[in-house]
């Protein structure tokens, strides 16, 4: 077995740069492991996920993150541990990358109290350190990321804030006014499109009059990176980061990845795209399958460890499952916990004028000192 | 006939469009798709590419655009996917739509439909579940209507688009598949319910239930079980937001004397708060026998777990537990 | 000691700025230009370009920076130049801000102020001219404050700006040159005005009367001229909108009997609106010995001609007519 | 006396665009006499706004455009009959050009009843055909603008929407919402950048990441204009239109230009900016001196004529500020008139619950058939 081996990732794209990350790079086995085994766990606790909200034991909107998979795990790879995310309600695989395990996942999904945020949040709503949601409103996170990265450079550290969108959010107009704000404060945030091809049922082209969404910040340099492939991925993320961390300011990076499962359950996904489509993407294409060859093809790993590995992450998400179903959901008394961190009145008021409630204080409240 | 709401506004929204040329409908997902919640089904095969108009996911300026070609002379209906994402596009909806033609001595109105589910769906958590009746109806030069029923939605909603001022239609994502039936008259292309006119949904003498959309349902529901005890409720399903039909609800008052408003939105300065305030700034006050009670979501963000989120809203048995505490009935 | 209210209002951010390094203010023209109001003078020469931040006009942007760096664990003070252009960012506000810390279960709060004048300015029309009380009061998860004299801008704004939760300061513009008299202790550092606690700004017996910002104002007028004439109005200055003290309210008229709210926003689901209904919900019914009643501003858009303007408003000589019509008296 | 002359412009920058206007333009003695004439009607109804103010008669905001008339005249100029216009609360130069007379700005500015909003709207808010005001929301009117054009494109006709901003509203996310989807719809709206030099105290490069306003719609064509010479603007206007009309779809144009005058009347104007700068553009950009000498240079009229000119100008104004100052304000009746097109319930609440306003329909209601 190798230690170590030796890859070319495709050409990045470049806008308003000299430079780019180098296309050739190194990977060790450790990480190969690691990479591979996020992956495996986030594809797993997605079709765990779908298959929850067909037994109806998840409700409401439930957005899968399959696919996409190279994307947060080849960032995370090259964040340190004290940067920051913040991206849309397709939250799982971050969610996870972030450090909540696959129970604080799914058993959010299932609205049980093991969830990371104890059944109140759902599927688009989880936080853990450094990760500032799940965020439901499409594009609200593009401002809030970069606000996030005004405090780190606030603070004197020199972190950076992944803020990540979609193909879709990416004409939102605050967007656009985050990037004037960012450019001009230089703030040290990344903006990243996850271009996986549609917002909803509509093709990238009808809804954006240009896709090349690496170069929509105008005077913000971008590059495009190919999302399926982990380690182009994790190398852009270290290019990206060293530039804002080094007081240059944002920076856009597009990844191009696919979504595999429709935009939500409810959502077949297939009346905008041929399942052909969908097909030759896992084909040709997947971030998991593809990485795996090149593991092997290069002798960073056998094929039984990594059939050891999915063994693993099978029972683990299978044993996640079972909490997220056999847990049990917080107390109505936690209705009326934490609507604030400070609430001055405890006297809450119920669905009628003679029901008055009483706040608690349960969470951390991280900002509270 | 049986007619579920989702039909009934596809239909309205057909039937006018059929009636005049100037009517097209825009949003996130109403062509190609049939809209998020299939409300749009099938128009875009039949009225095409320029009537029936995909959006990129930009609420602020579509609705901005909308507003636009309603000054310019066209009748637009504005789909919010729900009316959640509204609040990117309030100000459209305020100062571009509701205030142009106060400001412009009456040259500039605005006849445009915003549209779209409002209030919680099933476990869509906080940022998906607002009701936005109380902040809509706030503010004159806009109308707000509510529809309850698929006899509503489809009239209410022919009547908004009709009209030659800013219509806010808030619809209800739940209500969406279900069937009521409806009298042969309201199938017909000249089927319209007058904005500003509330509807006596059930009659009866000891005391008011005053709501609107679902509400409505949760107060049929109580009426249904007080009934068991003798209790006859009147029922009161405003349709309208703004202008608000209080002369019906002062009437019923009269005869019962007692007031309850139910809603799914939060308590302060919601809507029910209106409806109070209405009944006890005048004489009202005193054909009241008890206090005037509003029955509304609890006061807290949507929680996504089913059993808190059932707990957030009011149900039949909550509006029951009320009117008996009212009525002193054990 | 006189302070105007301006000065309270800058004395409140600079105190916090020096207490706690965490703490910054941004917003359009507040730095180099010292505000537009000039609340914010003399604090970018202080403090720098870090901590006194002018932005672009750009709200949706800088709100939502804003939040998000209150998130990353700083202290902003986000000043919209006036609230009218908060609705360009009012999503923030409301979904970012607001329902974050139960979303999160508790994980993250959101310590943010926003502030700025809200209401009617002189001769600024329509789009200008908004009340926004009544919406982001309505909302849980968020705190509103709305100062009326130079100790509640002080005050409220320093509790606001060391709160752990989002607060809204509704100040009012016209007020901004208004000096008061002022108790020492309110220059001190350490002077805070507890959020959520009502304040009676005048005692009287016969009639209460509740208002908040510049309408406690039209209060104190009213209240003089109908002690001319032997009426001695109490005067509830509400301070907070959310949470709003209604024991205050409900102590105050079970000496009165009577009440009346007074405000300068729309009527319809206004604050006043949610006071009066807290009153007559309970046992408070039973203590009123006449309807009690809502002054509010006039249900239209604000028109820019003088004299429709002053009508739009409710000056103290319409309360006067009120009280005494309530009390029965030529 | 010559009835015709020639000039070159400054050079137009373009931004995605293969050929732009000529810069060799013709101007005939008739079209010179009419533009001279309606900019020193603008320079003078300004003014007369400004002393006004001074004497308190009107109220509130007040935002003159000493200083920008070559941008309004010189459009006004390129616009076919049915073309139509929207800008922000910096309107009276646009509501006299669009055909109210000065007594119908002055009056409104001063509330009274022959304002041409009857004195509800003021400074920011005046409308007549084809101009959709005024508007005192910064960027509101963009998205607006490209729904004209939607309208206009609908109705089957070729006109064009003048949708106008200021340096400032070019940071505005909602005119990168509008020039995507005027884009991709293929909208007939022009999306103009009256590049003044500031938005209130602060300057373009501390707003805008990016100060050339005419590229920034990325992906949607641009061109720059000396905003200070009417003939620029309107070459630059007339081949905008023809963009537009000929199904192209938008374009942006940035004009370049000055506002004497503070940022309304409360502001003196002068602490962002020096005097010596105020001094400088009127000794040398002024669009009315400049005009004028070009005119007299090339014998398109003689110093009497224009002189003349003036004079009758100023009795224009004088007589329009003589109405605007004596006439009355609209009566009380009409506090609730015109809320709504048609108001179903004709009860209006006044500011207390005894007082019961009636509703009045008075005004035409343009979109009312
Ligand atoms: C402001 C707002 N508008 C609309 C929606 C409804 N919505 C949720 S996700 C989505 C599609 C977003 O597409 P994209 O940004 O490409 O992200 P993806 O789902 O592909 O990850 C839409 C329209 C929303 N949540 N918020
Ligand atoms: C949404 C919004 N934010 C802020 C304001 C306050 N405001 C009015 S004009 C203005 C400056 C705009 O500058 P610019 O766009 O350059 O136009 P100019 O005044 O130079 O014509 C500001 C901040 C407003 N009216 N609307
Ligand atoms: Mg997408
Ligand atoms: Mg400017």
């Amino acid at each position: 077995l190798n230690t170590e081996a030796s890859f070319d990732t495709k050409p990045f794209k470049l806008h308003k740069l000299e430079e780019g990350p180098s296309t050739s790079v190194t990977l060790s086995r450790q990480d190969a492991l690691k990479y591979y085994k996020d992956m495996q766990m986030i594809r797993r606790m997605e079709t765990a996920a779908g298959n929850l909200y067909k037994e109806k034991i998840i409700r409401g909107f439930c957005h899968l993150y399959s696919g996409q998979e190279a994307c947060c795990v080849g960032m995370r790879a090259s964040m340190r541990s004290y940067d920051a995310v913040i991206t849309a309600y397709r939250a799982h695989g971050w969610t996870y990358m972030m450090g909540v395990d696959p129970v604080g996942v799914l058993a959010e999904l299932t609205g049980r109290s093991t969830g990371c945020a104890r059944g109140k949040g759902g599927s688009m709503h989880m936080y853990v350190k450094n990760f500032y949601g799940g965020n439901g409103i499409v594009g609200a996170q593009q401002p809030l990321g970069a606000g996030v990265a005004l405090a780190l450079k606030y603070q004197g550290t020199d972190g950076v804030c992944l803020t990540l969108y979609g193909d879709g959010a990416a004409n939102q107009g605050q967007l656009y006014e985050a990037m004037n704000i960012a450019q001009l404060w230089k703030l040290p945030v990344i903006f990243i499109c996850e271009n996986n091809g549609y917002g909803m049922g509509t093709s990238v082209d009808r809804a954006s009059a240009s896709t090349n969404y690496y170069t929509r910040g105008d005077y913000v340099p971008g590059i495009w990176v190919d999302g399926m492939d982990v380690l182009a991925v994790r190398e852009a993320t270290r290019f990206a980061i060293d530039h804002c961390a080094t007081g240059k300011g944002p920076m856009v990076m597009e990844v191009v990845t696919y979504r595999y499962s429709g935009h939500s359950m409810s959502d077949p996904g297939t009346s905008y795209r041929s399942r052909d489509e969908i097909q030759e993407v896992r084909q040709t294409r997947d971030p998991i399958t593809g990485f795996r060859e090149r593991m092997l093809s290069t002798n960073l790993a056998t094929a039984d460890e990594l059939k050891d590995i999915d063994q693993e992450v099978r029972q683990v998400i299978e044993d996640a499952v079972k909490r997220a179903k056999s847990d049990k959901e917080i107390g109505l008394e936690e209705l009326t916990a934490d609507i604030s961190c400070n609430p001055i009145d405890t006297r809450v008021r119920g669905v009628t004028a003679f029901d008055t409630l009483s706040h608690r204080r349960l969470g951390p409240a991280v900002n509270n000192h | 006939a049986q007619l579920t709401v989702r039909d009934a506004l596809n239909s309205a929204i057909d039937e006018e469009m059929e009636r005049d040329e100037r009517v097209f409908i825009l949003g996130e997902e109403v062509a190609q798709y049939d809209g998020a919640y299939k409300i749009s089904r099938g128009l875009w095969k039949k009225y095409g590419d320029k009537r029936v108009i995909d959006t990129p996911i930009t609420e602020m300026g579509f609705a901005g655009i909308a507003t636009g070609a309603a000054m310019g002379g066209l009748r637009p209906i504005c789909e919010f996917m729900t009316w959640n994402f509204s609040m990117q596009a309030i100000d459209h909806v305020i100062n571009s739509a509701a205030k142009t033609f106060y400001m412009s001595a009456g040259i500039v109105n605005v006849p445009i439909v915003f549209r779209g589910p409002n209030g919680a769906a099933a476990g869509v958590a906080a940022q998906h579940s607002q009701c936005f009746g109380a902040w809509y109806s706030h503010c004159p030069g806009l109308k707000v209507v509510a529809p309850y029923s698929a006899e509503d939605a489809k009239g209410l909603l022919k009547a908004a688009i009709r009209d030659p001022d800013p219509v806010v239609c808030l619809e209800n994502e739940i209500m969406y598949g279900t069937a009521f039936d409806v009298a042969d008259e309201v199938l017909s292309k000249d089927f319209v319910v007058p904005i500003g006119k509330a509807k006596i949904e059930r009659v009866g003498k000891h005391i008011t239930l005053v709501a609107f959309s679902r509400a409505v349902a949760t107060c049929l529901d109580a009426a249904k079980e007080l009934s068991a005890i003798g209790i006859e409720a009147e029922v009161i399903n405003l349709r309208s937001l703004r202008p608000l039909d209080f002369d019906t609800v002062m009437e019923s008052v009269k005869k019962t004397n007692h007031l309850v408003s139910v809603e799914h939105g939060w308590p302060q300065s919601g809507v029910g708060a209106e409806v109070v305030s209405r009944m006890v700034e005048g004489p009202g006050f005193y054909y009241l026998d008890a206090p005037p009670v509003r029955v509304t979501g609890a006061d807290i963000p949507m929680p996504y777990a089913k059993t808190l989120e059932d707990n957030s809203l009011p149900q039949g048995k909550d509006v029951v537990r009320v009117v008996k505490k009212i009525l002193n009935v054990q």
